[in-house]
């Protein structure tokens, strides 16, 4: 029975790659009079239903370690149906029934973490209800000027009407996204969420707002051109989500740095790693939707990857706080080599596919001619070096802090045969960064109207600003570091092991085992002696959303009091109302 | 021998059965009784569809309109009725087959169900307007007593209370109506309609304000609903669910009638009920965030989702009535669910305070679940039905470009996600007391069959609400169609 | 095949020479500097071989030793993809498979590699100094960067051949013809070669809590050869990009050299900095600068 | 000496002593003599002040006596240095820090004991708390005594130790190793139970002694 419901969930876990795979022609399923749900594949939803088919399987399989849990599986299954019509939807009715499926079936899910506070699971719901509430309102208003839910290109609107638009769906979308101020739920929930859980939401779900922002361009296809003209090189609005991407991305990387918890940590870097896609959406030309769809890839696979392989950490020691782990590089090695590729990934290295990413991105930039924007965002992914080390160091290297940490046996295999098959779709990806341009970008783009990005070959990254060969890259690392190290250890010399882990130069101390050797919760601590780290990160917005709900409370206390328990005021108010109400109309009435 | 179905019926059953009393406690036949008489009803309204479709049915009881005393059943009565009895069946049907509650399932309780249920089948299908009031009548005496019938202090307390609040709004609707006899020496509801507008208009104010007043307390509008919640926290769960989900409704149904019969202009009426729909639903919505218990919750969410329901009902325009009426009948699937549910909960733990029932969803995972799921729908998410019956109002105002309503109902939705969600978040979150919750018993799923069912019902209409579509656009046809109503009962009128 | 092979390795072997040629030079500048006779040029070199020859070398686990070889690696494919000299097939590795931007992160492979073998001796101090480096590199990076886009906006390519054949003759050199990009990435440029007042991060003799604490023997001597070559790789990218490049390998060296003699003036002018001094610092006058320079020439493209 | 028609002064000393540099052992290979030369002219002192005749380090490194001129040069950490200099007097506080700095230096390696404490405990030779006798407890390469010792007579002294390596005369390290249990037994005579761990010198444990 249990193996049974077991592989029923397995099966379910694939029905996005049977959708991408198996889906022809459009289906129509009409709802009311006037509203008809009609849902097809295009090359868009596509690239986001592939992903959907990666990430799906590959969670579904840890979490086939745990005893069997059919509300959970049910809820995931509600929550790949709700991805999946989103996904397919050609209409905005259709699309927000998916929006809304996969925001409670996945606050359901969160719930199921014991971590999850009231905070949490409050905030997650809230501000994603008001992210589907905006994306109503937005597609009200749409429908009450056209006549029509359908999602199609829009044209002889009026500014002003276009505005209200656009800042609808564009904040219903950054919400989705965790965009700064808006991003209050994301650590919170991504943080207490099932750890697996955590996964999916980061690389899967904020991708559905990335998603929701591509479809803006199809909605508006002349941007706000007549508004801005081209002082910006390009069209306000753009401008304005590049800015609002990019400060994201670079306030989110400090705080990334400063967290003291791995999935905390990972959430910061999530709301980074989307805000650099959200400035390449911004910058909107074919080059920059190329780079931004890359780096949607690449997020979704390094954040599986590293989300996974620090489940199977807190799996196996029971801790997520970097300085309650340590050492763990000998006692779980292919979790090591999973966070190592991961983080290479994240921190956008070469020969690892991030770095085609950001070099997509970064030319988008330039051609563009939005240098600030290329400075700050230059800024972010040079700081996220200090988290994606504190990531490894943390756990992996130094010295272990706990005693789970120094008897933790690595995770068991049904979390490390995703980590396998990410590791190598991240390295195989690397060294052919075309044929991710030729096989999965350029038909969106082509689909988006846009020119194709092309390749002249699979292994090679090419733009009209120059590209780059990642065989090559990958090969000259590889040959040399195979020949520099055979060439060491040809050289004599003897070269020993230190016999004890404290065998240190710890100016002629001994450190034992209770010296603080792990530097990891302290790492990037001092970052807040630079004073703009450190006046971004001593301002929060959790003090205005905390008031925010404090005032909504209180206004509610001070009307409850109305509802007091005594039939005499009730009446008498009935009757105080009546005898007012009269005397006012036939004073003015007559 | 052919039965002739009339729609009498709908009134003559219920109360000649409940007559009948006597003999079904001889026969040890109460609950089966009253169970099946729901279902026969709510069979009779299936069975009547085709031909209401076609044109409303007019039931003479003693000599024609405007004189005599007349039934009408039209698509928005049939609706109606047809939801009482589906209502009153599930409740019946649970009342029958959980195992608490004794009283519930005794002659009086069985009698005042059924005169509810009598009475407010009669409300709907009248067109007199005295007759209207003696149904009211009925209705309030029963549910004084149901309010009561535990006879334990809280309900007795609830029970006088409701008595007091319910008498002085009557008298309220028994004055308009002597006023509106003493004005036109008419007491047929078409045949005042037309006379309506030949009085005075201080009178026609008058009158107005006294009906707007005693409905507006029986419906819950909000000056006028304080007493909801201390009625709804002191009465059983299960009669709560049928004020929630029949009464209410009923009255609600009466306002309406009566304004866009009554008033040549609906406009006339219009901003002023929406203001007040508005009001009762921001109000409700905000006061329901800092209640601690489960009931007087979901009594100020009732509140919230009349109010939305007036609001979209004032509104006058078809899509939001048909939106509106939808949205009717998912209320009183929901709220049926949630207070029945309550009601199971009760039974598990001695008070449903917040901080008590942390962890429910370990013991009674099932009665989590179906709150989730009345949650979800009530709030309007997809794909339940409360999502189409929302998206209809919404689409309605958005037809005509009002948005202010539109952004009241999205805050208003957002509100209530704040406090359901808190308490499905305390539901799932760890048990404060895990000692009691181990002696707990399990559930039967038995008690959760008609729960279940309108689960069933929610996810349905939810994914194919075009089931219900035409039907629900001939009620809304029929609710907004005042000359249609003239011609039918008056015949062709000089 | 064989031309690509030969090339690399005369690549990597001017790079090493020239590399402790100039830190000789540069210890022997210093000393004069602070009058005193100094060091033999060749002494960079002597301490090199030194420890590429102690007969004991201590390892803290197998990431402790990878890490350098991964800091070797990167260096190295660093090398490969500059392009030496202009006009040229000699001394051009893999350069025509790569651009600016590559190879900017190229330099940057290195010092997460040996992060991670800090990280993974297990000894604090240096893990202090990895992360003073990465504050560091946080810092600099991002003038660094902006003084390389404005040279990309000026020529349109990220390719660095394109940008040097641009660079004609004298006039057209990109130091004549965007000066503000120059100054805007020089003072960075010399931060990330480890050059005073920016050198806190692991100052070889004072400072013990730096990245090279635990490091001894010949994975020291791995270490420090591949920072030569690295300088030198540095400098030849900056040549390429501002002082129009090199057709003669003569000519390569003077120009680096003449850049490697600013940094080296620089270096033993002023005081150290902290970390975050700085940081605060290129945050505001090199990146005050590159705003200056982003405002004159993309916003007003008069200039 | 300081009187000479193509230098002067102490540029004299420089050549001097430089051209002692040039000859080297004869009795190594080829690769061992180029590997001694090499290690010979670059010497990495551990910056390791233990005593008073610290003071004598500074005027050595920098401008007036130059040291960098022989290659000598300070090094931060053990893990990099070559010579540990003692400078005066070793508190038995002090020694287990010296022992274990010792220990973790890289082979080959040298000590230096600077002034008349090193060898007999000079004016402190009746103090309860200083050892007198450094040779017992870590191997010497070369003394430099004096009270203090110049830092011309330092200078004299790194050369001496340079022609030594040049010439590949066994080092003290050598002798520590062969010599472990004699010298182990000498600190655990004065440092008791104190010792430092025995993991630095784990060769000795793992019979890789010489």
């Amino acid at each position: 029975m249990n193996l049974i419901t077991k592989l029923l969930f397995l099966g379910l876990s694939f029905t996005p790659a049977a959708t991408f795979f198996t889906w022809d022609g459009a289906v129509a399923w009409s709802l009311l009079n006037g509203i008809t749900l009609s849902f097809d594949l295009t090359p868009l939803s596509a690239f986001f239903m592939l992903l959907l088919a990666i990430g799906a399987p590959l969670i579904a399989v840890p979490m086939l370690r745990e005893k069997s849990d059919e509300s959970a599986y049910a809820l995931y299954a509600l929550l790949l149906l709700g991805m999946q019509l989103l996904l397919l939807a050609g209409d905005f009715i259709g699309f927000f029934i998916g929006w809304e499926m996969m925001t409670w079936s996945s606050y359901l899910l969160l719930l199921r973490s014991p971590r999850t506070d009231l905070e949490g699971a409050q905030s997650y719901i809230l501000f994603n209800l008001v992210s589907a509430f905006l994306l109503l309102a937005g597609m009200l208003f749409l429908y009450s000027i056209t006549d029509d839910f359908r999602i199609q290109a829009v044209d002889g609107l009026l500014t002003a009407d276009k505005l209200v638009l656009f800042v609808l769906f564009g904040l219903a979308f950054l919400i989705k996204v965790g965009a700064l101020p808006l991003h209050l739920w994301v650590p919170r929930s991504y943080d207490q969420a099932p750890d697996l859980f955590s996964a999916f939401l980061s690389a899967l779900m904020s991708k559905m707002g990335i998603y929701g922002l591509m479809i803006l361009p199809l909605l508006f296809p002349d941007g706000f051109n007549e508004i801005s003209g081209q002082i910006f090189n390009g069209p306000v609005a753009g401008y304005v989500l590049a800015w609002i991407g990019i400060i994201t991305a670079t306030i989110a990387t400090f705080k990334a740095i400063s967290q003291e918890d791995m999935k905390r940590l990972l959430a910061y870097s999530s709301i980074a790693q989307v805000g650099y896609i959200v400035t390449a959406l911004g910058v909107g030309s074919s080059l920059a939707i190329g780079g931004a769809l890359f780096q949607a890839l690449v997020h979704t696979l390094v954040k599986l990857l590293l989300f996974i392989t620090i489940a199977g950490i807190i799996l196996q020691t029971g801790h997520r706080r970097f300085i309650d782990l340590g050492q763990l590089i000998s006692r779980m090695p292919i979790s090591f080599f999973g966070v190592l590729i991961g983080i290479i990934g994240l921190a956008g290295m070469p020969p690892l596919p991030g770095f085609a990413a950001k070099y997509l991105m970064y030319v988008g930039l330039i051609e563009a001619h939005w240098l600030l924007l290329l400075a700050a965002m230059i800024l972010a992914s040079t700081a996220s070096f200090v988290y994606c080390y504190k990531l490894i160091y943390g756990p992996f290297l130094g010295h272990a802090n706990s005693p789970e940490a120094k008897t933790a046996t690595e995770a068991p295999w049904q979390y490390l045969i995703p980590q396998i098959i990410l590791m190598g779709m991240l390295v195989a990806l690397g060294i052919f960064p075309g044929w991710a341009i030729d096989v999965l970008i350029d038909p969106v783009l082509i689909g988006l109207n846009m020119t194709p990005i092309g390749t002249p070959a699979w292994n090679v990254l090419a733009t009209s600003y120059g590209g780059y060969d990642g065989v090559a890259v990958m090969g000259v690392f590889a040959t040399v570091f195979v020949l520099i190290t055979v060439l060491f250890l040809l050289v004599r010399g003897n070269m020993h092991r230190a016999a004890s882990p404290y065998d240190l130069s710890f100016c002629g101390e001994v450190p034992t085992a209770d010296t603080p050797l792990h530097y990891g919760a302290g790492m990037g601590r001092e970052l807040r002696r630079v004073p703009l780290i450190g006046w971004i990160l001593r301002h929060t917005t959790t003090g205005f959303y905390a008031g925010l709900t404090r005032q909504t409370q209180a206004a509610a206390g001070m009307i409850g009091t109305l509802y007091g328990s005594n039939p005499q005021t009730w009446l008498l108010l009935a009757v105080l109302i009546f005898a007012v109400t009269l005397t006012i109309q036939s004073v003015t009435g007559a | 021998m052919t039965l002739h179905f009339t729609p009498v019926w709908f009134i003559a059953v219920p109360l000649l059965l409940a007559f009948l009393a006597p003999l079904w406690v001889r026969w040890r036949l109460l609950m089966p009784v009253l169970f099946s008489a729901q279902v026969a009803l709510f069979a009779l309204a299936l069975s009547w569809i085709p031909a209401v479709r076609i044109a409303p049915i007019l039931e003479t009881i003693v000599i024609a309109p405007p004189l005599g005393i007349h039934l009408h059943l039209d698509a928005i009565a049939l609706l109606l009725v047809a939801l009482f009895s589906f209502a009153g069946a599930i409740i019946t049907a649970f009342i029958w087959l959980d195992n608490g509650a004794a009283h519930l399932r005794e002659r009086p309780a069985f009698i005042l169900i059924l005169l509810l249920i009598a009475g407010s089948n009669g409300m709907v299908l009248t067109g007199d307007i005295f007759n209207l009031y003696v149904f009211i009548e009925i209705v309030g005496v029963s549910a004084y007593a149901l309010a009561a019938i535990r006879r334990d202090k809280t309900a007795l307390e609830a029970g006088l209370k409701y008595l007091i609040v319910g008498s002085v709004a009557a008298i309220f609707i028994l004055f308009a109506i002597v006023l509106l006899y003493l004005q036109t020496g008419q007491l047929n509801i078409a045949a005042l309609a037309q006379a309506f507008s030949n009085m005075p208009a201080q009178m026609q104010l008058l009158i107005g304000l006294l009906m707007l007043i005693g409905l507006g307390i029986k419906a819950e509008l909000f000056p006028f609903n304080f007493w909801v919640p201390d009625i709804y926290r002191g009465s059983d769960p299960e009669i709560t669910a049928l004020y929630s989900g029949v009464l209410v409704k009923a009255f609600l149904f009466v306002l309406f009638h009566l304004t866009f019969i009554l008033l040549a202009d609906p406009t006339v009426a219009r901003n002023w009920l929406m203001a007040l729909g508005a009001i009762t639903m921001i109000v409700a919505e905000l006061v329901a965030l800092r209640q601690n218990d489960l009931r007087r919750m979901l009594a100020y969410s009732s509140l919230g989702q009349v109010g939305l329901i007036t609001l979209a009902l004032a509104f006058a325009s078809e899509a939001t009535t048909a939106g509106a009426l939808f949205h009717m009948i998912n209320h009183t699937f929901i709220k049926v669910l949630l207070f029945l549910l309550a009601a199971l909960m009760l039974r598990q733990y001695a008070s449903l305070k917040l901080t008590d029932v942390h962890g429910l969803s370990r013991t009674m995972p099932l009665a989590a679940g179906l709150f989730v799921l009345g949650a979800l729908a009530v709030l309007g998410l997809p794909p339940l039905s409360g999502f189409i019956s929302k998206l209809w109002i919404l689409k309605g105002f958005s037809d005509v470009q009002t948005f202010w309503p539109v952004a009241l109902i999205l805050t208003a939705a957002l509100i209530e996600a704040g406090y359901y969600f808190r308490w499905i978040r305390a539901f799932y979150a760890a048990p404060t007391d895990a000692a009691s919750m181990a002696k707990m018993e399990g559930e039967k799923v038995l008690n959760y069959a008609p729960l279940l069912v309108i689960a069933g019902v929610l996810i349905v209409l939810g994914v194919a609400p075009f089931l219900l579509e035409d039907w629900l656009q001939q009620a809304a046809q029929a609710l907004l169609g005042r000359e249609a109503l003239l011609n039918a009962v008056l015949g062709v009128q000089p | 095949m064989a031309h690509y092979i030969i090339d690399a390795f005369a690549m990597i072997g001017m790079s090493y020479i020239m590399g402790f040629l100039f830190y000789g030079f540069y210890r022997q500048f210093n000393a004069r500097v602070q009058r005193r006779w100094g060091p033999s040029v060749f002494q960079n070199f002597f301490d090199n071989m030194k420890f590429l020859f102690k007969t004991e070398t201590i390892i803290h686990g197998p990431m402790f030793f990878f890490g350098p070889m991964i800091i070797f690696a990167g260096a190295v494919t660093t090398v490969l993809f500059v392009p030496y000299l202009k006009d040229s097939n000699w001394l051009q590795g893999f350069s025509h498979s790569g651009n600016l931007i590559l190879i900017i992160y190229l330099l940057v492979v290195g010092p997460l590699g040996n992060a991670l073998a800090v990280g993974s001796s297990g000894n604090p101090f240096g893990v202090m100094g990895v992360t003073r480096g990465l504050t560091r590199l946080m810092g600099l990076e991002v003038p660094f960067l902006l003084g390389l886009a404005l040279v990309m906006v000026q020529h349109e390519t990220a390719s660095v051949h394109a940008i040097m054949a641009a660079q004609t003759d004298f006039a057209h050199w990109n130091l004549m013809t965007n000066p503000i990009a120059f100054i805007v990435m020089i003072l960075p440029f010399m931060a990330s070669q480890h050059a005073s007042p920016f050198d806190v991060v692991g100052a070889p003799v004072e400072v013990y809590a730096g990245p090279r604490v635990e490091f001894s023997g010949r994975l020291l001597g791995v270490l420090m050869t591949q920072n030569m070559m690295m300088t030198v790789a540095k400098l030849v990218l900056i040549a390429d990009l501002f002082l129009g490049g090199a057709t003669t390998i003569w000519a390569l060296i003077a120009k680096t050299f003449a850049l490697f003699l600013l940094t080296a003036a620089v270096s033993t002018s002023f005081p150290r900095l902290r970390t975050e001094q700085t940081v605060d610092f290129f945050w505001k006058i090199p990146l005050g600068l590159g705003v200056i320079g982003v405002i004159a020439t993309v916003w007003f493209p008069w200039s | 000496m300081y009187h000479n028609e193509h230098c002067e002064g102490f540029q004299c000393e420089q050549q001097q002593l430089e051209a002692a540099l040039a000859q080297s052992g004869n009795e190594l290979g080829a690769l061992d003599r180029l590997m001694a030369w090499f290690r010979q002219r670059s010497l990495f002192v551990l910056a390791y002040g233990t005593g008073c005749g610290a003071i004598e380090m500074r005027p050595l490194m920098t401008s007036r006596f130059d040291a960098e001129r022989f290659g000598i040069i300070g090094a931060a950490t053990p893990r990099q240095a070559d010579v540990l200099v003692i400078s005066g007097y070793l508190a038995i506080k002090t020694l287990k820090r010296v022992i274990r700095s010792y220990e973790q230096m890289q082979a080959p390696k040298y000590v230096i004991g600077l002034g008349s404490c090193t060898i007999n405990g000079g004016m402190y030779w009746d103090s309860y708390n200083t050892i007198k006798q450094l040779d017992h407890y870590i191997p010497v390469d070369m003394y430099v005594n004096g009270c203090m010792p110049r830092p011309e007579a330092l200078i004299e002294g790194f050369v001496a130790l340079q022609q030594r390596i040049a010439a590949g005369t066994p080092s003290g390290f050598e002798r520590y190793r062969a010599n472990i249990d004699w010298y182990k037994a000498n600190q655990r005579r004065v440092l008791g139970d104190n010792m430092p761990p025995d993991y630095t010198y784990d060769w000795y444990h793992a019979g890789g002694v010489a």
